[in-house]
């Protein structure tokens, strides 16, 4: 039973895996067609890459847009998670709903109230619309990584340091802060990892002078097909790895589950 | 601060949580200087009370001093309390000595005059030369001297300490017990212990409260309250007891002839109250029934079958069927008087042991 | 109990008023970023849409009316089934991998685990590609069904539902497997013994404990999957082709290629209001039928 | 509370939530020195960011040029559209047809000689309006995979439209659907060729559907159309011969014919009507059509451009006079309709 579950997964793991190992393998090709398996082995797409300033200044582009979203989201995640959790204010559930809604939203509706919305205020294109709106994308999970982490601390340190004489902000800067520290440092990669892969709310509302990297991708594809993009994939998809791993040494994917 | 210690007085304390009230109107005055225990059954209401004088919780009515001032709204930080929690809350972040001497950091003590305060706090506590641990490295006994050091460090006029010994194992209980124990008279810090374990209550306390339901059931020395309960709860409470319902019978010079059915009538004295045919209740704990053999049964004793022998190391429980009723009886565990299942005894007592409750 | 409001807030160990302060700054966001554009975003749909741009100026549900119309029901219906069919597929997989997940060590069970994770964090648009790569009339699946001499002609795999099933499933799959591997990790173990002396075979403590135990979970997973299937967006672009659209990618077209906003508006609110049914429909199955008494 | 009043307090609310952040953002763009330049990403982008003359374009002006890619034409113009009230690009190019129809929503500012003399080298066809001008263009091709075509020994197109309908081809085509230019002039051609035209479509509609279940897909893109191509999806489809050429050139075995009665693709361009740099617009313009820019893309790539100094076009400038000319104003009142005809009872048939 046990072997044939393992069989089991092992197809299954094949399977899941296929495409993303397909395409790293692929960005090795010597030549500028798709042909599997190559034949032989080659950076020429890695050479070509690096010659390209358009992907390098995407790379950029989300680079800096996923740590000044991933920032502000941490920061504002855990102001809103610590409200929730020790101020328990009334209508707490709705506002944890209203935190939490990108996730149950579909990303192609959003974006088209961005789309929309961004040029009806003036602000199509604008690279903080961009951010305000990775934002909100990331925002969920930001909150939730917060909220486990307050949670499992309860409320006990700070009447702790309350009862020392603390007032409310030292308690939070001394004492609460400092032991949310993992779960801030998960938020923040975790948030840095869904702006840097976020293509469709992207595609619709950023203006033509923010192209994120997996945007030009998008646009790249559409228009080309070239192993350039298994190679930029392959980049990608190392970058995203090495953050797993990190996230999975400070036991963050756990906070996706719930 | 250092002064004289000061007093607390919680005069009509209420608090609710939404349809439930914790705490239905409180009244207590705890001496200065005094070890005070709030003692009660899980839900009783002890912690809210405790939480109340802390400043964790504010009142829906009532008012709260400490010493000469009114501290009913004060926030908890400005209430200059010693805090210790069932789970000591130590910042798992900090040293030992970190953890003690935040409330002086707090209280913008000069970094030099720190030192040598929390050298001694934990010196008080007898863990010098830990302060660079951290918590995480100490036993639970350790962790619990140390939120302690951290309580008296910075000279409170109240120490609150929250059932302090109920996460430690038995033998350490017993330990940090007598270390508390000597604390208590070296520090003289007015004390509020609040607790549900009657042994802690009792070795403890100058005096105690046993709670209820939000309400203050009997303040008294603990001899007092396990002597003289004002009711059944109270008695029940502290501890295992026999409690015998007869029918009051001729009273005079306040002392009341009782009839129990099965045993002999006793006398007890009156209630205030007490007429003749009504029922009354008296309690004996079972220490104080003496058993013998059946056949060396002397006047006035009752003999029955155990039918119940538990052996607890120093002591045994006997339970006795006697007069158509279970008799608790206890007695030192020794190598003679003991009795097996089935023996018949004879059950004696003494009737100045009796105390009669209210129901 | 006046005086109890007014204390909680001078006592300052509960946040009560300050609270805003901390839930505020997210709160102002989710408004100026998230609901105001919702809102634009319905409000415009409920405009005409002229050659020289959106009529602000006159009301008309001509938008929704259109949604009416053959050719956009069946991209719905396409769209719903799809999306079904991988939840289907998900939850069906998902106890073989959980199962297996939770007997594995703790060390094994990250890793295994961050495997399942990796598509997630892989761009949609590259993982299709991949899956070109595969699927395709000359992609591995069919040279080698071909060199194998199963079949004569490849198998039509992509540019069709089934391309957008397979491509879709791997990623959004995920989200039903981690809530039911927690939840498969938080049972009991004693359960299963207890279960078993009352003489219940492996089979039978696996239906009739850890199935029930264990369906809330898995029912909240099943819903967070089906969103992700409604707004799939890249995947089924490139995978389902031109003739298989499904609404996400209809909503990009009219948007940014007919740059016909209301109408895009009003997609995208249909979008919204058949998702969050659909997703209020399973809530509520969860709590009224299957995971009632719980929590 | 009326639209306006609406949109204006929204504006004010969102406007100053994030207006410090948006000065702050403007600011740190580098000021007036970069040309935005929105059109196709493929060749376009090869020519400015491979083949090094985005960098020449600098050297000569002093400006830089930053290429803002679409997929399509429809998209190139819808995104300049999304923009209109607060442009971010200078330079628009995009396929004639929706260029006009983003003329038509007044996109674009006037052009003529005074700024940018290379106008007057362009042919007199090139000068469409006063708002836009041809670069250069493509002549629709028949594609078709040779190694396909030698190993089911099917004879090798000949140069008209009619080939297409070649009963052996049926389940190896590859068409642009008609929400794309090329799809477009698929239909009008293929209406043409059984004697309607695009005053007349139902032939072309005709056509169509006895194709469409032949049809192995219908890619939007020259991208996804080579992909079919290249790995044997698909071994016969159309697009400009520009793109069969680089396809061909990329290594895809495939070669083209240029179909009789030419049909020809023009590619306009224009200036954003309240464009960031006006000037740079002007600049970037001016040495986009110039000789040596065009004489590379007509050489490379195999455009027809529309700068008479250019010697190396694959077809004579002259040549175009017997091109098919299409009635832009009717296809574009129609092609809403088209397309709305297309999705319904050709795309469904397999």
């Amino acid at each position: 039973m046990r072997r044939l579950l393992t069989l089991f997964n092992l197809l299954m793991v094949a399977y899941v895996v296929a495409p993303i190992v397909l395409v790293v393998w692929m960005s090795f090709t010597p030549t500028m067609l798709f042909e599997v398996p190559i034949r032989s082995f080659s950076l020429r797409w890695y050479e070509e890459l690096f010659s390209y300033d358009a992907f390098i200044d995407s790379a950029w582009l989300s680079l800096r847009l996923g740590l000044i979203s991933a920032l502000a989201a941490t920061a504002l995640g855990f102001l809103a998670a610590y409200g929730l959790v020790r101020g328990r204010p009334p209508g707490a559930g709705a506002l944890l709903g209203l935190f939490t809604a990108p996730l149950i939203v579909p990303a192609v509706v959003y974006g088209i109230a961005m789309l929309q919305f961004t040029n009806l205020v003036g602000l199509y294109g604008a690279f903080p619309a961009l951010v305000a709106a990775h934002v909100v994308i990331v925002l969920p999970f930001a909150v939730r990584t917060l909220l486990a982490s307050l949670e499992g601390q309860g409320p006990e340190l700070e009447w702790a340091a309350m009862s020392l004489g603390a007032r409310r902000r030292h308690a939070v800067l001394l004492v609460t802060l400092p032991l949310c520290l993992r779960g801030m440092v998960s938020a923040f990669l975790f948030c840095f990892l869904i702006s840097f892969s976020e293509v469709t709310v992207t595609l619709f509302m950023a203006g033509p002078a923010h192209q994120t990297l997996p945007v030009r991708i998008f646009n790249y594809v559409s228009d080309r097909i070239d192993p350039t993009m298994a190679a930029v994939s392959a980049l990608v998809v190392l970058v995203s790895v090495a953050l797993v791993l990190v996230l999975n040494r400070l036991g963050a994917l756990a906070a996706v589950r719930k | 601060m250092g002064g004289a210690p000061a007093g607390l007085e919680a005069r009509s304390l209420v608090k609710r949580f939404g349809a439930t009230t914790a705490v239905d109107g409180i009244d207590i005055a705890v001496r200065p200087g005094e070890f005070f225990t709030v003692l009660g059954p899980s839900g009783c209401g002890k912690t809210t009370f405790l939480r109340l004088v802390a400043g964790i919780l504010a009142p829906d009515g009532g008012s709260i001093r400490i010493g000469a001032a009114d501290l009913t709204q004060a926030p908890i930080w400005a209430r200059n309390i010693g805090l210790v929690f069932q789970n000591y809350a130590l910042f798992p972040h900090m040293t030992v000595a970190q953890n003690v001497g935040f409330g002086l950091a707090m209280r913008r003590v000069p970094r030099a005059d720190r030192g040598p305060r929390i050298a001694r706090a934990l010196e008080t506590v007898r863990l010098d030369g830990y302060g660079g641990r951290r918590p995480s490295e100490l036993s639970g006994g350790q962790q619990q001297r140390v939120a302690l050091a951290r309580a008296i460090v910075i000279e409170p006029d109240l120490l609150l300490l929250d059932e302090p010994l109920s996460n430690l194992d038995a033998r350490l209980r017993e330990d940090m017990r007598s270390e508390l124990a000597d604390l208590k008279h070296r520090l003289g810090i007015t004390t509020i212990l609040v607790t549900h374990d009657i042994h802690e209550a009792f070795s403890l306390s100058d005096r105690v409260a046993v709670m209820r339901a939000g309400r203050v059931e009997q303040v008294g020395a603990p001899t007092e309250l396990y002597e003289l309960p004002a009711n059944r709860f109270v008695a029940g409470f502290l501890g295992p007891v026999n409690e015998w319902t007869g029918r009051v019978g001729a009273i005079a010079d306040g002392t009341a002839e009782v009839e129990f059915a099965g045993l002999r009538s006793c006398r007890v004295p009156a209630l205030a109250g007490w007429r003749g045919g009504d029922e009354a209740t008296v309690i004996l704990r079972p220490e104080r029934l003496g058993l013998t053999a059946a056949s060396a049964a002397g006047e006035g004793a009752v003999v029955g079958r155990i039918d119940q022998v538990a052996h607890l190391g120093n002591l045994v429980n006997y339970r006795v069927a006697a007069g158509g009723r279970a008799l608790l009886a206890q007695a030192p565990a020794g190598r003679t008087g003991r009795f097996a299942l089935g023996d018949r005894v004879a059950v004696a007592w003494d009737d100045a042991d009796l105390a009669p409750v209210a129901p | 109990m006046i005086s109890g409001a007014a204390g909680r807030s001078a006592l300052g160990i509960r946040l009560g008023g300050s609270v805003w302060l901390f839930l505020g700054p997210a709160l102002l966001l989710m408004l100026a970023a998230y609901l105001a554009p919702l809102f634009d975003t319905t409000i415009v749909s409920l405009h005409p849409n002229r050659p020289t741009g959106i009529d602000r100026d006159s009301w008309t549900i001509a938008n929704y009316l259109r949604l009416l119309d053959t050719y956009y029901g069946e991209v719905l219906l396409r769209t719903l089934r799809v999306s079904l069919l991988i939840t289907l597929f998900s939850v069906l997989l998902a106890y073989p991998v959980g199962v297996w997940l939770a007997g594995l060590g703790p060390r094994g069970q990250a890793w295994a685990i961050l495997v399942y994770m990796s598509p997630w964090f892989v761009n949609a648009v590259v993982k299709s590609f991949g899956w070109t790569l595969i699927l395709g009339n000359r992609g591995l699946v069919n040279r080698g069904l071909q060199s194998l001499g199963l079949i004569d002609s490849p198998l039509r795999l992509m540019l069709n539902e089934t391309g957008i099933v397979i491509g879709l499933l791997p990623g959004h799959f995920l989200f039903v497997l981690l809530p039911l591997w927690a939840a498969l990790k938080g049972l009991d173990g004693n359960l299963r013994w207890a279960a078993m002396t009352l003489g219940a075979r492996p089979w039978q403590v696996f239906l009739r404990v850890t199935v029930p135990l264990t369906l809330p979970a898995l029912l909240a997973g099943a819903i967070i999957n089906f969103t992700m299937n409604m707004a799939a967006f890249a995947a089924p672009a490139l995978l389902g082709g031109t003739r298989t659209r499904v609404l996400s990618f209809i909503a990009y077209q009219v948007n940014l290629e007919e740059l016909n906003w209301p109408f895009g508006g009003a997609l995208a609110v249909a979008m919204l209001v058949v998702t969050l049914g659909f997703v209020m429909v399973a809530q509520g199955l969860t709590r009224g039928g299957l995971g009632g008494g719980r929590r | 509370m009326g639209p306006i009043r609406r949109s204006s307090f929204l504006r004010l609310a969102f406007g100053a939530a994030l207006a410090a952040a948006a000065a702050g953002g403007a600011a740190a763009q580098p000021a007036n020195k970069t040309v935005y330049f929105l059109t196709w990403g493929g060749t376009v982008q090869q020519t400015l960011e491979k083949e090094g003359w985005g960098k020449k374009f600098t050297e000569a002006t002093g400006y830089t040029v930053q290429l803002v890619p679409k997929a399509t034409g429809p998209e190139i113009i819808a995104a300049a559209v999304a923009q209109k009230d607060n442009p971010q690009v200078d330079v628009v190019q995009s396929d004639l047809l929706p260029f006009l129809s983003g003329d038509d929503q007044g996109l674009f500012r006037p052009i003529d000689v005074k700024d940018i003399p290379n106008i007057a080298k362009l042919a007199s066809v090139a000068r469409i309006n006063p708002n836009a001008i041809m670069t250069y263009g493509d002549v629709m091709a028949i594609i078709y995979n040779h190694e396909v075509f030698a190993q089911k020994k099917w004879a090798e197109p000949k140069a008209e439209w009619g080939e297409l309908m070649r009963p052996e081809f049926r389940g190896s085509l590859v068409l642009p659907p008609v929400n794309t230019t090329y799809g477009l002039y698929g239909l009008i051609t293929l209406a043409r060729v059984h004697g309607g035209s695009e005053h007349e479509i139902g032939p072309g509609f005709d056509a169509l559907k006895k194709l469409a279940p032949g049809i192995v897909e219908w890619p939007t893109t020259f991208a996804r159309m080579g992909q079919f191509l290249q790995d044997g999806s698909a071994a016969v489809g159309f697009y400009s011969s520009s793109s069969a050429a680089e396809m061909a050139r990329r290594g895809v075995p495939v070669k083209y014919v240029v179909p009789k009665p030419l049909f020809f693709t023009g590619t306009a361009a224009g200036i954003m009507k309240n464009a960031p740099n006006p000037e740079g617009a002007k600049a970037f313009l001016n040495w986009w059509i110039s000789k040596e820019v065009m004489t590379f893309r007509a050489e490379r790539y195999g455009n027809v451009t529309m700068n008479t100094e250019v010697t190396s076009n694959p077809i004579p400038i002259a040549a175009l006079n017997e091109m098919q000319r299409v009635d832009y104003a009717t296809v574009n009142a129609r092609r809403a309709d088209w397309i709305k005809v297309f999705e319904r009872e050709v795309l469904p048939l397999k």
